[in-house]
């Protein structure tokens, strides 16, 4: 049977325990707040164990870390970075490429944190509605963006980016950056479901595109004993992802989420009493069958 | 998305390409409506001032990712990164020389550590950085044009002497003092803003501006002749030939230099009285020394 | 309401015979640059004539070589009390 | 007053015609236009350097809310530095002290106790408890002692800062009333060595000629003194000398490069300590070209040698002192011509060259124009003559030079000495507040000396001891030996200012044995370590009088009360004497002699003498545009206090050369230099024609010819050449310390920066103090430009700023630190080597190592 959204979990966390039915949603904060603190650890303590933002970083004095989106951007405004800053990018590309480019998202991105929560208190409110964008927009959004800095030869889209100004804030100083966070949060809990990352962010869309190769997965690996209780569907901020993998064997579609979009934030696992989901590689496949991978399968609905 | 596959494929078609073409024009429009914010809202208030190294304002924005690194490598901690709200382009670094001025490291970390040379890495020498222009603004109230002697902004200067001279006047209100002028030199002054901090006045009358907006550009067509006939090393056209002249004995004549110049009466006043040759020594010098 | 000041210049040596003859025109005030030749002036228009007019009399008046307008106030509220705003 | 706008506008119209025709008008025609209402302008003398400018104090509501350069104000014609243009500021620093301030443990004084606010009375009462104590025990001591061998543990540091009524209340009190010499002022920091000059040359002290030189002058010669920067408004002066003359040149000497150099012609960094051998060089120069003045020799001058060898004013148990021959003596010699001829000579060019490091077509070029006759020079120095162990010595060389020419007391010929305190002059050298002098060059060896002040003061014979007190480093000696029990420090920040800190005077402020009196403004470093600290009233905020190096006294009204309970060092001085009858300062014997005294206290036998108290005050001071001012002191006493000490003062002068005008003429004129003979100012002394003193003298004399009449009775007028040689300093840099260290100050801070470093435009100017290096050390030492650096001598250690790009650029082995900065002490480093003759400090040569912080 169906579950009410704002009850989502709560079978799991009857049959789990709280902390396994939350196990992934901690590692993941433990990780966005963990990077920010080795971000503020310099100014606040002088410990400087990584220096910049998550534009461009420095971690230990050696590492050098680029955000390839900003630097697309920066490159094509006619730009020449230093040798280093292509180790930087290379590392990251490397990086997401490996473990899924949403990852980002849902594992560093603190502007997630703020629409985790805009969606909980959303779910716990019973508000309603859809956005009227498409999922797609982002993409446009990313196109638009790199043909700013073009055109524009500047990079245009960094006055506004809710993702930057955020982690900015927080390590640099706030301003009036607090005004975008509640907007984004007011957005996200009044207008749309999963507004601003689901639909409009362009540092979303442009890591989704890393994920499109990525080997680590989530699976639907006992998809034979979903209850259809809908808890994955209520807590995932990219629903449409799922349906594939979980309700697809009739149609013949392997069990691992495929679609880009997934951030592999692993909350389905945890909200899952059947223990329906498990974070594999894209390779392995249901022993039962042999069946056709997901990514025939487009998915950009609505 | 999935289910739309099972629908009629017309009108599947038809709803894709109505969203498409109003998702690409509302974006389209929001792209527009972003250029032209971005053209007002990178405009750079004067009183910011760019890291040393910084690129032209322009190319700077396209290559400044707002990464932040050059704030952390400040070792005085004068850089900021814009916050949202305030009237530079957000997250871009920059510093107020009135309040913390560049320092001007010999090593310039804020530019070792920028990772896209939007602080060009080819500057190596801090002096050659150009993060301003120093412009002595206001000649009424800066207490030296009045001849007061303050000279805080040379004094402090880092490049003293080349960036900031001083000119000395006469100061014809006082009649016995002189003034001394601080004036800024262009093609040595980096903007580092030390000047600015250090004026003594309420509001600073030496301040930095970006130096597009702080230099004036003379007629294409026009050279200062003596500054070519400097870089060339000799006159432009045929050199002047020796000149001579009528003179009475005892004269010379100076062409290029003092002109008149009467051999054997300058200075040497005989000592037999205590009177100088010229009536005018004695009387101005009474009247003086008589108030 | 028209309040003017001007500098009268004068020939040499002239300047208290025109200092005399300016003081004697009504809204006319002669406040000094006497033995300079140039006679510091202030013109209020009066109940006869406006100070413009009174100004282009200058001109006939024996030793006076030209008039140079300086400062003109042409406010109505010259008679408001403004102790307050000196403090 | 009822205005309509009608006036304002047409005030305002008036104005600008008048200003656009260039034409004055008489003053109130505009005034409406210019007046800030309710202001009262009145004028004063600047608080800080030795030049003496004017300013402009407007007062409103009881607080100084405007200044400006005065404009008729011959010395600076309306322009300040920028120190005087903060002025105001100085008084309104937000820690100013405003009760006094005792140490305290459990209620009671405890000298390691914690400061607690405590009343005047209280503070009184301790302060005579441990004033009692120590006199009575120098009482003891001095048991059987005839006069001039009296020591005592009473002992007071004082000030070229102090105004002229502070300064001869305080000798006085100190002098007289507790019959200690143990009185001295910063000014032995300062201007020692200048006086010692003066007397060993003429016999009178201080400069013969006046700031007039500074445009009549041909040629300008700075002899360690960076006037650039330390007197700012006379350099600007000498600028515009040098801008508008033809012929003008400027030649500047110096241990480094300061701004000076920036308008020299002949530019000159020496190595420390060969300005004696540069001087005899030229005095060399002019005998072996014959280019002396031949008749003013034989007329005016009198050839003398002085003894060599003769020490460091270090401690005696030091080796350098052991070694000494003839350790402190300075008894001259005479010789003849020709044996100071033969002394100069082994100072050749080659000689002076290789010893100083000047190239020789410099020092040519410099020998040149001072045998030039007729050329017109001027020398200027300041701290780097006088801070020197061979203070007295160089400044007598610089007379040599000048004497050998005739040179001297002319219009743009003379030798210039500069002071550094704004009454350094007027209060520390004529009031005479050091621990050997009397007012008016008097000193207290001499008996006649002494007879004249007990005259005056109303005393009987023997009241003041004929053995000179402590001087200021003996001070701090003696201090931390526990040979002083009562210490007063007044007007100054002797910890900050003196050297060796960490050695002497910091063990001496706090030895157990003593009690440390600080009276200061601000909570110094002084007063810090002091006992018992009093809130001082500053500048205007008492009426006072200042005498600048050109001898010109200025006077300035009160013009606003000071804060909560601080009071001025006057009303302190005169408050505390109360607490004192005769009995308790004097021995029986002497209190038998005048017997009308017997019961009374010593405020009512100095302060009450009738001399002091014969005029009445009014209950407020008027100036002559109707303006009334409060004297809060008059007010206090009940007579006007300033006017009966300055008039007692003077009797001591007027007729010996040191002639001051009538009280009320200083507080009309914008100084007056004296002597002030009939009301007429002395530009040039010892010249006939400007200085009546030389017809009284020298009757018979020729016209516009010179007179020294100082040593009118010594040798029948004539000035002294004296020959001394070339001696190293005290200390000098080796393998361990390598580098010289020079001390000084910088425009924006006066001193120990305790006002100026409150003014938060200042501070802003410049914060820190940092060490001035040349780039090529600061690579040698791997320390960095902005970054901070370890500096240690065999002393101690400081921390603080490299600056190898600033205003100062010194030469390869030498770095300079000015000492105004409270944070980074760095007296902790300096030698108190002194000259043994002066006494004054050598700040300028000690040696020091530098390593990276």
């Amino acid at each position: 049977m169906a579950n009410l959204p704002q009850d989502a979990g709560k079978e799991a966390v009857q049959a789990k325990g709280w902390l396994k039915a939350h196990k992934w949603l901690l590692l993941r904060r433990v990780s966005q707040l963990g990077i920010l603190a080795a971000f503020l650890a310099g100014p606040w303590f002088g410990l400087w164990i990584v220096k910049g933002n998550l534009s461009s970083s420095l971690t230990l004095d050696v590492l050098p870390l680029t955000d390839p989106y900003v630097l697309l951007q920066a490159l094509l405004s006619g730009v020449t970075p230093e040798t280093t800053t292509f180790i930087g990018v290379a590392i990251v590309l490397l990086f997401y490429s490996l473990v899924g480019g949403r990852v980002y998202c849902s594992w560093v991105c603190p502007v997630n944190i703020i629409t985790d929560a805009a969606a909980w208190l959303r779910r716990k409110l019973g508000i309603r509605g859809a956005s009227h964008a498409s999922r797609g927009t982002r993409f446009w959004i990313l196109g638009m963006t790199l043909v700013l800095s073009l055109v524009t030869g500047s990079i245009v889209w960094e006055l506004v980016n809710p993702v930057s100004i955020t982690v900015r804030a927080i390590l640099f100083g706030m301003g009036l950056a607090w005004l975008l966070i509640l907007a984004i949060f007011l957005f996200d809990l009044l207008v749309a479901r999963d507004g601003w990352c689901g639909h409009y962010c362009p540092v979303g869309a442009f890591y989704s595109l890393l994920s499109t190769w990525a080997p680590l997965r989530v699976s639907a690996g006992k998809r034979d004993a979903c209850d259809d209780c809908m808890d994955c569907f209520n807590v995932c901020p990219e629903p449409q992802v799922i349906r594939p993998a979980l309700k697809g064997a009739a149609k013949g579609i392997g069990p691992v989420i495929t679609a880009n979009q997934c951030t592999n934030c692993g909350r389905c696992i945890d909200v899952c009493a059947q223990e329906v989901f498990r974070f594999t590689n894209r390779y392995s496949t249901n022993p039962k069958a042999d069946l056709k991978p997901a990514e025939t399968v487009q998915p950009t609905g609505s | 998305m999935a289910e739309s596959n099972d629908k009629p494929k017309s009108a599947s078609r038809r709803q894709f390409l109505s969203t498409t073409l109003k998702t690409a024009a509302s974006v389209s429009l929001m792209g527009v409506g972003l250029g032209f914010y971005a053209q007002r809202a990178n405009a750079l208030p004067p009183m910011a001032i760019r890291p040393p190294g910084a690129l032209p304002e322009k190319d700077f924005l396209g290559a400044c990712i707002r990464c932040g690194l050059c704030v952390r490598d400040c070792p005085p901690k004068i850089l900021s990164l814009a916050q949202l709200g305030d009237d530079l382009p957000t997250g871009s670094p920059y510093f107020i020389a009135r309040t913390s001025p560049c320092i001007m490291c010999e090593d310039i970390p804020c530019v070792k550590a920028c990772p896209t040379n939007a602080l060009d890495h080819s500057l190596t020498d801090i002096t050659q950085a150009r993060m301003g222009l120093a412009v002595v603004v206001d000649h009424e109230n800066c207490i030296a044009f009045q001849g007061l002697r303050c000279e805080v902004c040379f004094n402090i200067c880092p490049i003293r002497g080349d960036a900031i001279t001083l000119e000395y006047r006469h100061n014809p209100r006082s009649g016995k003092h002189a003034l001394f002028i601080p004036v800024v030199h262009s093609d040595a002054c980096t903007g580092c803003g030390m000047c600015e901090k250090a004026c003594i006045l309420d509001k600073a009358a030496i301040k930095v501006f970006p130096i597009q907006m702080a230099k004036g550009e003379l007629g294409h067509h026009y050279r200062f002749g003596w500054k070519e006939k400097a870089r060339a090393k000799h006159a432009l056209v045929t050199p002047d030939p020796k000149h001579r002249y009528n003179l009475p004995e005892g004269v010379k004549y100076d062409l290029q230099g003092k002109g008149l110049i009467f051999e054997g009466k300058q200075g040497a006043a005989p000592n037999d009285t205590p009177f100088s040759s010229n009536p005018l020594d004695t009387l101005n010098h009474n009247r003086r020394s008589g108030d | 309401m028209n309040l003017c000041s001007l500098i009268v210049h004068t020939r040499p040596n002239r300047g208290p015979e025109v200092e005399r003859a300016l003081n004697a025109i009504p809204g006319v005030e002669v406040h000094g640059g006497v033995e300079e030749g140039k006679l510091i002036v202030t013109v209020e228009d009066t109940e006869q004539a406006f100070a413009s007019d009174t100004m282009m009399s200058f001109n006939d008046i024996e030793g006076v070589v030209s008039t140079t307008l300086i400062y003109h106030y042409g406010g109505d509220d010259l008679n408001e009390e403004v102790t307050r705003e000196l403090n | 007053m009822s205005l309509t706008r009608r006036d304002f506008i047409k005030s305002n119209a008036i104005a600008v015609a008048a200003a656009t025709a260039g034409v004055t008008l008489p003053a109130g025609k505009t005034a409406l236009a210019g007046e800030d209402d309710g202001i009262r302008w009145d004028k004063a003398p600047c608080r800080f350097c030795g030049t003496g400018c004017s300013v402009l104090v407007g007062v409103k509501d009881g607080r100084i809310v405007a200044s400006q350069g005065d404009p008729d104000a011959p010395v600076n014609k309306g322009l300040n530095c920028i120190k005087g243009y903060f002025l105001p500021k100085i008084m309104y620093g937000r820690d100013r002290l405003t009760k006094p301030l005792l140490r305290k443990k459990n209620g009671k004084f405890d000298k390691n106790g914690d400061f607690e606010e405590v009343s005047w009375d209280e503070a009184f009462d301790i302060m005579a408890e441990k004033c009692k104590a120590a006199l009575k025990k120098s009482w003891e001591e001095n048991k059987g002692k005839p006069v001039t061998k009296i020591t005592s543990r009473v002992a007071m540091f004082g000030s070229g800062q102090w105004t002229v009524w502070e300064g001869y209340a305080a000798a006085k009190l100190m002098k007289a009333g507790f019959r200690s010499n143990n009185i001295d002022p910063n000014a032995r920091h300062c201007m020692a060595s200048a006086v010692g000059g003066f007397i060993r040359g003429f016999g009178i002290d201080e400069p013969m000629g006046c700031y007039d030189d500074l445009e009549h002058a041909d040629v300008f010669v700075l002899w360690g003194s960076n006037m650039a920067e330390m007197h700012p408004i006379l350099w600007s002066r000498l600028t515009d000398t040098r801008l508008t003359k033809p012929g003008c040149e400027v030649h500047v000497l110096s241990t480094y490069r300061n701004r000076c150099f920036e308008l020299a012609d002949n530019g000159m960094v020496f190595t420390p300590q060969t300005d004696l051998a540069i001087l005899n060089f030229i005095a060399n120069y002019i005998i072996q070209n014959k280019a002396y003045n031949k008749e003013f020799i034989e007329k005016h001058v009198q050839f003398n040698k002085t003894p060599t060898d003769i020490g460091y004013g270090l401690r005696a148990s030091d080796p350098r002192e052991k070694k000494a021959k003839n350790r402190m003596k300075g008894k001259l010699t005479k010789i003849t011509f020709e044996e100071y001829a033969k002394s100069v000579e082994p100072y050749t060019l080659e000689y002076a060259s290789k010893l100083s490091g000047v190239p020789k077509e410099k020092l040519l070029r410099l020998a040149k124009v001072y045998a030039d006759p007729n050329k017109k020079v001027t020398s200027f120095w300041t701290m780097g003559f006088n801070q020197h162990t061979r203070g007295v010595w160089v400044n007598g060389l610089m007379y040599n030079v000048h004497l050998l020419m005739g040179k001297i007391s002319a219009p743009g010929n003379g030798p210039f000495s500069l002071t550094g305190q704004p009454s350094a002059c007027g209060t520390a050298r004529e009031v005479g507040t050091f621990s050997h002098r009397l007012p008016a060059d008097l000193v207290v060896k001499k008996k006649a000396h002494r007879d004249i002040a007990e005259k005056i003061w109303k005393l009987p014979e023997g009241t003041v001891p004929g053995k000179p007190g402590y001087h200021a480093v003996l001070m701090m000696r003696k201090l931390h030996d526990g040979a002083i029990d009562f210490y007063w420090q007044m007007c100054n920040n002797q910890l900050q200012a003196g050297a060796n800190m960490n050695n002497e005077s910091y063990p001496g402020y706090r030895n157990p044995k003593a009690f440390v009196v600080v009276s200061d403004p601000y909570p110094t470093v002084s007063a810090q370590a002091a006992d018992l600290i009093l809130p001082t009233a500053m500048w205007t905020e008492k009426e006072g009088a200042y005498g600048n190096a050109e001898r010109r006294t200025q006077f300035w009204r009160q013009q606003v009360k000071a804060p909560g309970e601080a009071r001025s060092d006057l009303w302190q001085i005169m408050e505390f004497a109360k607490r004192f009858k005769v009995e308790e300062a004097w021995p029986p014997e002497l209190v038998a002699k005048a017997p009308e005294y017997k019961g009374k206290t010593l405020y009512e036998v100095l302060f009450e003498n009738g001399n002091v108290n014969k005029f009445p005050f009014e209950g407020k001071i008027r100036d002559d545009r109707g303006n009334e001012y409060d004297n809060d002191e008059s007010a206090h006493f009940g007579f006007y206090v300033q006017k009966g000490l300055f008039e007692e003062y003077a009797s001591f002068g007027r007729g010996h050369g040191h002639d001051l005008a009538p009280f009320e003429m200083y507080h009309k004129a914008r100084g007056l230099r004296w002597p002030v003979v009939n009301g007429k100012e002395t530009l040039y002394r010892f010249r006939e024609g400007y200085d009546p003193y030389v017809a009284k003298f020298n009757p018979n004399g020729d016209k516009g010819d010179v007179y020294f009449y100082g040593n009118h009775k010594k040798n029948g007028g004539k000035a002294n050449i004296i020959f001394a040689p070339y001696e190293p300093p005290a200390e000098s840099p080796d393998e361990e310390y390598p580098l010289w260290l020079c001390t000084g100050r910088i425009l924006e801070h006066w001193h120990s920066g305790s006002m100026t470093r409150r003014v938060p435009e200042l501070y802003r100017a410049f914060p820190d103090a940092v060490v001035f290096m040349n780039k090529k050390d600061a690579r040698k030492y791997r320390v960095r430009n902005g970054r901070y650096a370890k500096i240690q001598s065999r002393r101690g250690e400081i921390i603080c700023k490299v600056e190898t790009r600033g205003r100062n650029q010194p030469p390869e082995g030498l770095v300079f630190i000015p000492w105004f900065d409270a944070g980074r002490l760095v007296n902790k480093l300096t030698l108190d080597a002194t000259d043994p003759l002066s006494k004054e400090t050598d700040y300028k040569k000690c040696a020091v190592k530098i390593t990276r912080a």
